[in-house]
């Protein structure tokens, strides 16, 4: 009951900080946001499950409550966590009180109603990776748009309205194909299933003979058709190239705090989906189409790299790097290999980390210089050491500097797609994404070059010193976190992986 | 006896005839009245059906629909006046202050 | 059923000129003159029907109420020269 | 059970007699104090008299009069009218947001005169409604039909000295007139064809009807989809319905919008499936689930597009209600002879129609809402509202959100199932359709809360006052729209149910 | 015996240590955390001796300590663990020491200079120490390439410590961003390593190295993975990957670039970076997995002939330069480069020699580099320079000897080293590789360019007369300067003469220490075993001059001769009052090499120019294109909309015409499909 109990609270507790006066909303989401954290926290604590959530075997603070009957489909409460969604949920938990911290000077402006929407998403988030049941994860998923919408429309940049109704539309048309693919294929299964649990559709999916004949499709078809259809859906959220233009638009415009939710989980849910349902639930599909999505994958991470490299903006940098990151991902699953889908998973945490450090930081430097330009700023460090000394460990981070997570992450990654049986030709796949690291590595020195370093010279009117503790307190959580993850990846990976197993055994069989 | 398929060509006549003049006239009141034209089309059509048939169904139909028919140029009628009123005119083009 | 035939004939084609005279009179009053034939007409194809009990009523309820409804309304719209107009 | 065995079998139509019985009440009260603005007392028995026959539908529906359990419908008066679950279940949404729009009249008419008209017109027109989902026959079907009618164009025009409302009546009246004449002659030539009226009877016909005859049968099924298409605002009979609803008063478009709309659909529903049985049409050549099917596509497609530019919230809310009948019209359309899906397809398609009715009118009031406080109906106009008046904003937020099929808001379930079960029927395309209108429609819907939350206000406009009735409607809307989504079960479970009832 | 292997760890974690205390109270330390960093180095070096001792005795060590990520299933585990071995044991206590000398001399350096952020430099140096440290002990490829970026990381900080000035950030990049390139190249070898074998072990019974072996021979073939190519193929293929990392850290053509802008780094750093660490760090990895190596003579060949031309190559770009640690860079190259030779050529033994007294000279030069740039005001143009002899004698003379062993002139270190790397490849090369040969040729040619540049830096610093007031009257510099000059300077005398083979061949004794050493240790990594491999899998077998010892004793005077010309066309050259500049006689060879053959200019145009053109130009077609075709449908929808609520007149008769029209459409559609009108 866990699980319940965390969500309800933070709908509560979302409800009370909305009612919240505005000077105090800030300390108090904060206070009412370590709860979930210490829930999570002893939920991995507690944590001893090994199977996975579709496929079946063990599954930790697993609860089916019946909640509606539709068209012969039982829909439930149905929540449990494996070991692909425990280290997701503690991202979230850890990122979201994070994130609240760093939203303390930024945001000034109806901060109750701003905190209170942070922790309605984090809700949300909490739903989307622990729901086991269609319906109900799908009503988690499409109601964290709604707080994203008005976090980056209310507190964002500029160009706040066209980037939140942009990332709001896109990604609503996203779940609509999404839903009409998946939605296809369970009628497809006709009467092998009888309700919308995720687990049962998996493993009717996963045998063969199961799905029938839709319409005008062929089983086989109909396979096909649906995962482009959640392919897309789900690939909207990564985001992988070329659905990806929403995101430099909303990170950019988004607030900090939003940003790093937006880069630190949101994206996450897209690849969370990917594996859960394509890859987990339609392996023959992918392994048939490995190679399109492979070069997917590699044209997100390098494409998405020369993108960033172009980019003057800094939270654009970071944006469109996070393109090139989840590139990586996809290329992870696509390998069907435990290191390949397992560095992915653990990719999803590391990047989640990671890009929310650096997110962060921007943010933290935006705060004192009110520019996030790379060339309006030079020689920051001398002003801002620390904050500066925290943005050079976040960019190394990203660049994959061993015994930090980015590290693990992309070299489980690397190392699990150049030995995929799998996917024809994957060492060249391998090796033309890896070039990745190069050209990530170029364009986070140049930018690092240019601002932090050389001449002090940025004209302002006020003076520019070192960051509040409170902006740098959760940059130094973050940077541990990652280093602890980086040193020590089975904090995580052995549960990952377990979890991953079941979905590479049974995905031979076709 | 006349074939009942003449009555459904001559009603489908005073149909078209109503429909017309509801296309080509602009003002109101000749609206109704080409309403009542079509709704007397229908009628012709029940009345006649209703012999063959040699059921009342036909004619008792045909009797609601003169009622509401009735009723329906009340309602129209008071309409058209306030419109009159409002408007100066009873040129149904005139009323486009709401469009697009 | 000759008498029958031609009867019809003459009614309808007395109902459809009304109509037609209704739709295409330029003059408001006209029409409604013309209405209150067709309709009269009309009756007598009911009475052809053997509905005499509904040709009575298609003559009190709308000759004698939709007419003059219709006929009022003319009346007090009549003071704006446009209404000849189609 | 109960009912079955104790009730005379008349009581089944309670609730629209109690509907018309206060309607009477209203008239006395009329007739003893004819200048009375006392809009406490006849809001008020409005209000008890329609949540009085919502309370006896939500009885009758729970203990299953007229279902498969106690013994299938109950037909009354020579099977001219009959009183299912589905009719039942009209009859809850009918009555619910006749109920909220009462609630809200009470301000928006206060110190007008001729409220008593108002709102027995109102009643009447619900009656109608509750009469319409009975109806068994094309006779009463037809009258019933005219009885919702008729009120209608007269509360549409309510505001006499208002030009935009007058305007709106004529229009709705001409389009009116025009459809129930289309109607009628539809309905006299399937007579002509079939020799009756009553449902059973002219799909009995219809099965063994001479093929040469098929023209003429075709024609007048058309010709009454055109009819029902009138009431349900779908094209190409929607033509009445942006000037209506932005024309009427608000609580009439809420109440337009959402009630008639779903009465429209229940008598289409009742009519097409039981008097031309999809089996009995196809073979016939009339294949009035393709027709629907086209219907859906180009009204919810044309609502959407001509609602995304439009400047005027009330407008936007207009052609977004006629999107909703394109979505709604899916039920008619993912249908197929004998196929086990039907009951599911349409039972999701009145599930929606509920949820409609409260997020819509939810809408709409709110419109009232902002009207009351005159501050203008454009989406400039709405600018920085929330910082006035958060809760209603909030409300409107639900609506908005729920109209465009987020979750957690009830929208997002009907909306979802309804493309589920379209997909489910093997109407994928039509849920494809559904889909991107869908997406276009979050587009709009947001710009009303952008307006609402995110734009700066001009600071122009003072609230002067605080409503309690339209407050307390617009709350309740957004309550049910909240509730319907944790509490859809039992709406998606009866509605199927009686759905299905209504295929066998 | 085992106790020392028992405080291994201790030996990277001690200057671990230092770099988090440096970090982290460094400012409230005295001397900014350097007497921390000395104390940890010395403790280092201490323990790096006692395994030494051990190894001596015959003990190796090598052990998983630490499982990193572990695979549930059938995969493949990925561990820490340490290795020391007679290399490992060698190369420990070479970085220790010069650590700790660096440690030393950095109080004369930075403290006494009064420079700032001294807690970042110590901590830098404590990091740098601890990740080549780590990288010497890893006992498997993965552990060594993430030390190995680790390095890469150190090198960028402590290259950009003067970050306020434009210069040594942009070169702290450019250091980073070019072994990165290499570094991909290496990743994607350790990746193909773990996809081959199974795992990335330096040593043992199924270590990388042997599974390779066992697969060429015919054994055990079938658990490795070849990606189907021919095992030999796929070998060389991925021997060559790594050896991307090595290339970019080890400076050779054609990632060499990086090295000479590296100078902005302070000059201790300098000395650390291709004394003992960074550079060092290619060419051990390389001895590290000799065993794999070795088994592909095409790989060998690449090696050896990279090496020869980047020894002539750095050589001669070093002849015109001004400045005395860009000299001192280029011969780093060119040094690093009869490295690779040695190896290429199947010279082991040679090349770790090389390693070794290179690591002691090159360390001295630097140093005394840094005494000078300290007594010129941090002034490091040679032109400006003259008569320092007499000023500070200590710093000469030391600087004098690590000159001579650089240029390799009899009997200093470098010379036996360089000549028996010059042996190898010669001897290899007559007996049947003649590519070697080529190699040989250009390492030869290169002695007498690198006696020419090392004199001539000799005597342009500390000969004639001074040419600046700053040079008349320089600046003092302390005992912490002077005691590491001299315990190097001692060093470079005697390194040698560990391994004096054209000695032990001519007289027959036995002297040649560091072939017993090397020769010694675990199974599979000796010097011995090596030579089978060579010999066995790439063909290379000896061949002589004459004998064997007129081979040795050719080759000997051959380089010693060409050495000799070198320095003394320098002498007569430079070695006068008041020398000037020669350069003008090159003609327009000057030009090619004072831009350094335009190798950093196409690096950087495909770095800079041309990457930020693909990123413009992609940007441009995302915004353009993918982002056009996102909004184009959001315009288009709009545009329709706007069209289609235009068929809501407001005119009532035009309703009902397109009513009756809709209504008369529908009509005929489904009439003519369903027959009606039939």
């Amino acid at each position: 009951m866990i699980i319940e109990a965390l969500i309800a609270y933070t709908f509560v507790a979302a409800l009370a900080t909305f009612l919240a006066p505005d000077e105090r909303a800030g300390q108090v989401a904060f206070l009412l946001s370590l709860v979930p954290v210490v829930g999570s926290l002893y939920m991995w604590g507690q944590y001893d499950a090994t199977g996975n959530a579709l496929l079946g075997g063990d599954l930790a603070f697993e609860t089916t409550i019946e909640w509606l009957r539709v068209a012969g489909y039982t829909l439930s409460w149905h929540v449990g966590v494996d070991g692909i969604s425990m280290p997701l949920i503690v991202l979230t938990t850890v990122l979201t009180t994070l994130s609240i911290v760093s939203a303390w000077t930024p945001i000034t402006d109806r901060a109750s109603q701003f905190y209170g929407l942070m922790l309605f998403m984090e809700a949300n988030l909490l739903g989307v990776f622990t729901a086991l049941d269609f319906f109900l994860w799908f009503v988690f998923w499409e109601a964290v748009l709604v707080p994203m919408y008005f976090l980056i429309g209310v507190w964002g940049g500029p160009r706040r309205k066209y980037a939140a109704i942009k990332f709001f539309v896109y990604t609503n048309v996203a779940s609509l194909v999404m839903f009409i693919g998946f939605i296809a294929l369970v009628f497809g299964l006709g009467d092998s299933v009888s309700s919308l649990s995720l687990p049962e559709i998996a493993q009717a999916l996963r045998q063969e003979g199961t799905l029938g004949q839709f319409g005008a499709l062929t089983p086989e078809a109909l396979r096909a058709v649906a995962f482009a259809a959640m392919f897309f859906g789900f690939g909207v959220k990564v985001p992988i190239v070329p659905v990806h233009t929403w995101l430099p638009d909303a990170h950019v415009e988004a607030p900090t705090p939003v940003s790093v939710m937006l880069a630190g989980v949101l994206l996450k849910m897209g690849t969370y989906a990917l594996l859960r349902f394509n890859f987990t639930m339609l392996p023959d599909v992918a392994q048939t189409y490995a190679v399109p999505i492979a070069a997917i994958a590699v044209i997100s991470v390098i494409y998405g790299a020369f993108l960033a490299m172009a980019q003057q903006d800094l939270k654009r940098i970071v944006a469109y790097s996070s393109v090139s990151s989840m590139g990586y991902v996809i290329l992870g699953l696509i390998a069907y290999t435990e290191y390949g889908v397992g560095g992915a998973t653990f990719q999803m945490v590391a990047h989640g980390l990671i890009s929310g450090l650096l997110f962060m930081t921007v943010g933290v430097i935006y705060n004192a210089t009110h520019t996030r330009m790379v060339g309006d700023m030079s020689g920051l460090a001398d002003r801002m050491p620390i904050t500066s000394g925290i943005l050079v460990a976040g960019a190394f981070g990203y660049m994959g500097l061993p015994l930090m997570a980015g590290f693990a992450a992309e070299f489980f990654i690397f190392v699990g797609s150049f030995e995929s049986a799998v996917l024809p030709f994957a060492p060249v796949f391998t090796a033309a994404a890896m070039f990745g690291i190069v050209i990530v590595a170029g364009y986070f020195l140049f930018a690092m070059q240019r601002t932090l370093f050389g001449p002090f010279r940025l004209e302002t009117d006020y003076e520019i010193t070192s960051a509040p503790v409170h902006d740098t307190l959760p940059l130094a959580v973050l940077l541990l976190c990652i280093i602890a993850l980086g040193v020590a990846p089975e904090l995580f990976f052995g549960m990952i992986t377990d979890a991953v197993t079941p979905i590479l055994n049974a995905g031979g069989g076709f | 006896m006349v074939p009942a398929q003449w009555y459904l060509m001559l009603s489908a006549a005073i149909f078209c005839i109503g429909l017309f003049g509801i296309l080509t006239r602009r003002n109101a009141l000749l609206f109704l009245m080409s309403v009542e034209l079509m709704l007397n089309a229908a009628n012709v059509n029940f009345i006649a059906f209703s012999l063959q048939w040699g059921n009342v169904t036909g004619q008792t139909f045909a009797l609601f629909t003169m009622a509401l028919a009735a009723a329906e140029v009340a309602i129209g009628i008071g309409i058209i006046l306030v419109l009159y009123r409002n408007f100066r005119d009873t040129d149904v083009t005139k009323a486009t202050t709401m469009r697009w | 059923m000759v008498y029958e035939t031609i009867a019809f004939a003459l009614f309808a084609l007395i109902t459809v000129g009304c109509s037609l005279g209704v739709v295409l009179a330029r003059d408001v009053w006209h029409s409604a003159l013309l209405l209150g034939g067709a309709l009269l007409s009309v009756a007598v194809h009911y009475v052809m029907l053997q509905a005499e009990f509904l040709a009575a009523m298609q003559i009190l309820v709308y000759v004698g109420g939709v007419l003059i409804l219709i006929t009022f309304a003319v009346m007090l719209t009549r003071t704006n020269p446009e209404v000849n107009s189609t | 059970m109960l009912l079955q065995t104790q009730l005379p079998q008349w009581t089944a139509l309670g609730p629209a007699l109690i509907l018309a019985i206060t309607a009477l009440v209203l008239f006395v009260i009329d007739s003893v104090d004819p200048d009375s603005t006392d809009s406490a007392l006849l809001a008020g028995v409005s209000v008890v008299g329609t949540l009085a026959a919502l309370g006896v539908a939500a009885w009758f529906l729970a203990a299953g009069t007229g279902q498969v359990g106690t013994g299938g419908e109950i037909t009354l008066f020579r099977d001219a009218l009959v009183v299912d679950g589905m009719s039942l279940f009209f009859t809850a949404i009918f009555t619910s947001v006749a109920a909220m729009v009462f609630v809200a009249s009470y301000d928006y008419l206060k110190d007008r005169p001729d409220q008593a008209e108002f709102y027995s017109l109102v009643l009447l027109a619900t009656t109608g409604m509750a009469l319409l989902a009975s109806s068994n026959s094309l006779a009463t079907a037809f009258i019933s039909l005219e009885l919702t009618s008729l009120p209608s164009y007269a509360l549409v025009a309510y505001l006499k000295r208002n030009r935009g409302s007058v305007e709106a009546g004529l229009k709705y009246f001409l389009i009116g007139a025009l459809s129930s004449s289309v109607f009628v002659f539809g309905i006299s030539l399937v007579y002509a064809v079939t020799g009756s009226l009553l449902f059973s009877d002219v799909a009995s016909a219809l099965g063994d009807l001479d093929q040469s005859f098929r023209g003429v049968a075709g024609i007048g099924v058309l010709m009454i989809a055109g009819g029902f298409a009138f009431k349900t605002a779908s094209v190409p009979f929607h033509f009445w319905a942006p000037e209506a609803y932005e024309g009427a008063p608000a609580p009439v478009s809420a109440f337009l919008s959402s009630a008639s709309k779903a009465a429209g659909f229940a008598v289409a529903f009742r009519v097409f499936v039981e008097a031309f049985p999809i089996a009995t049409a196809v073979d016939l050549g009339i294949d009035w689930v393709l027709a629907f099917g086209i219907l859906a596509v180009v009204t919810m497609t044309l609502g959407n597009f001509a609602a995304a530019t439009q400047e005027n919230v009330k407008r936007m809310l207009a052609y977004s209600s006629i999107g909703h009948a394109g979505y709604v019209l899916i039920g008619l359309a993912a249908l197929s002879a004998g196929a086990a899906t039907n009951g599911d397809v349409l039972g999701a398609s009145m599930a929606h129609l509920l949820v409609y009715g409260f997020m819509n009118t939810g809408a709409f009031l709110f419109v009232a809402l902002v009207e009351h406080w005159g501050v203008g109906r454009t989406f400039e106009d709405y600018n920085g509202l929330a910082e006035r008046a958060p809760m209603a904003c909030a409300a409107m937020t639900v609506f908005m959100f729920s109209l465009a099929g987020l979750p957690p808001f009830g929208g997002f379930f009907s909306k979802y199932f309804l493309f589920a079960s379209a997909i489910g029927a093997g109407f994928w395309w039509l849920a494809a359709f559904g889909a991107l209108n869908s997406a276009l429609s979050l587009f709009y819907y947001s710009r009303v809360v952008k307006a609402m939350w995110i734009e700066e206000s001009d600071g122009s406009f003072e609230l002067t006052s605080r409503p309690i009735g339209l407050y307390a409607a617009i709350m309740v809307a957004a309550v049910g729209t909240l509730v319907l989504l944790p509490g859809f079960g039992p709406v998606i479970e009866t509605a199927q149910t009686v759905a299905a009832a209504l295929f066998g | 015996m085992a106790g020392a292997f028992d405080y291994t760890p201790a030996i990277v974690l001690l200057p671990f240590l230092s770099f988090l205390l440096a970090l982290g109270v460094g400012r409230s330390m005295p001397k900014g955390g350097a007497l921390a960093g000395i104390a940890a180095t010395g403790g280092s070096l201490l323990l790096s001796v006692w395994a030494m001792l051990a190894v001596a005795n015959g003990g190796t060590y090598n052990q998983t300590i630490y499982t990193w990520a572990a695979g549930t299933g059938n995969s493949f585990e990925l561990t820490f663990g340490l290795l020391v071995d007679p290399l490992a044991a060698m190369m420990l206590v070479i970085v220790s020491l010069i650590a700790f000398l660096v440690h030393v001399f950095s109080l004369g350096y930075m403290n006494d200079e009064g420079e700032t952020g001294l807690p970042r430099y110590y901590a830098g140096l404590g990091l740098f120490t601890a990740s080549m440290l780590g990288f010497v002990v890893a006992n498997n490829l993965l552990m060594a390439f993430m030390f190995f970026e680790l390095v890469g990381l150190c090198s960028w900080l402590l290259i950009g410590f003067w970050f306020r000035e434009e210069a040594p950030p942009s070169a702290a990049k450019k250091a980073f961003l070019v072994t990165r390139f290499g570094d991909y190249f290496f990743l994607v070898g350790v990746v193909a390593v773990f996809a081959t074998f199974g795992t990335a072990a330096f040593a043992g019974e199924g270590s990388f190295p042997a599974l390779a072996e066992a697969a060429l021979a015919g054994e055990a073939a079938t658990e490795i993975n070849t990606f189907g190519f021919a095992p030999q193929t796929w070998f060389t293929v991925v021997g060559l990957l790594v050896l991307g990392g090595v290339v970019g850290k080890s400076a050779q053509f054609p990632l060499h670039t990086w090295l000479p802008d590296a100078m902005e780094g302070p000059t201790p750093v300098s000395a650390l970076i291709h004394a003992a660490t960074m550079v060092a760090a290619g060419v051990y990895l390389v001895a590290r997995m000799y065993g794999f190596y070795a088994l592909s003579p095409t790989a060998l060949g690449i090696i050896a002939f990279v090496g020869g031309f980047t020894a002539l190559f750095a050589a001669t770009m070093g002849v015109v330069k001004r400045e005395i640690k860009q000299v001192l860079a280029y011969s780093t190259i060119s040094q690093y480069g009869y490295m690779m030779l040695a190896l290429g050529a199947g010279g082991y033994i040679a090349a770790t020699f090389h390693l070794m007294t290179h690591a002691f000279f090159k360390a001295l030069l630097f140093l005394g580099a840094g005494s000078v740039i300290i007594a010129m005001h941090h002034n490091e143009n040679m032109w400006d320079m003259g008569g320092l002899k007499e000023r500070m004698p200590v710093t000469y003379w030391t600087f004098l000897a690590g000159s001579l062993a650089l240029a390799g002139i009899f009997p200093f270190s470098g010379f036996w080293s360089k000549d028996e790397v010059l042996y190898e490849a010669l001897a290899h090369g007559l007996g049947g590789t003649p590519l070697l040969l080529a190699a040989w040729a250009m390492g030869l040619l290169a002695v007498f360019f690198t006696g020419f540049y090392t004199f001539r830096m000799v005597f342009l610093t500390f000969h004639g007369e001074p040419r600046t007031d700053v040079a008349r009257d320089p600046h003092g510099v302390g005992w912490n300067v002077k005691a590491p000059l001299t315990v190097l300077g001692v060093l470079a005398v005697v390194a040698g003469f560990v391994n004096m083979v054209p000695v032990a061949k001519l007289t027959g004794a036995h002297i040649e220490f560091l072939h017993d050493w090397l020769a010694h240790g675990l199974g599979g990594l000796t010097s011995e075993h090596y030579g089978e491999l060579t010999g066995q899998f790439a063909g290379y077998e000896t061949g002589y001059v004459g004998s064997e010892l007129t081979t040795v004793l050719l080759s000997g005077a051959l380089s010693l001769g060409l050495a000799l010309a070198g320095a003394g066309l320098a002498y007569k050259l430079y070695n006068v009052p008041a020398p000037v500049e020669h350069t003008d006689r090159l003609g327009s060879v000057k030009t090619l090499l004072f831009n350094n053959y335009y190798q950093d200019e196409y690096q950087v145009w495909l770095a800079d120019t041309a990457a930020r053109n693909v990123a413009r130009g992609a940007d441009k077609f995302d915004q353009g294109v993918i982002d056009g075709v996102v909004n184009g449908i959001s315009s288009v929808s709009l545009f329709s909309g706007s069209r289609v609520r235009r068929i809501q007149t407001g005119v009532v008769s035009n309703y009902a015409a397109l009513l009756t029209l809709g209504l008369v459409a529908l009509l005929l559609g489904i009439g003519l499909m369903g027959g009606w009108f039939l």
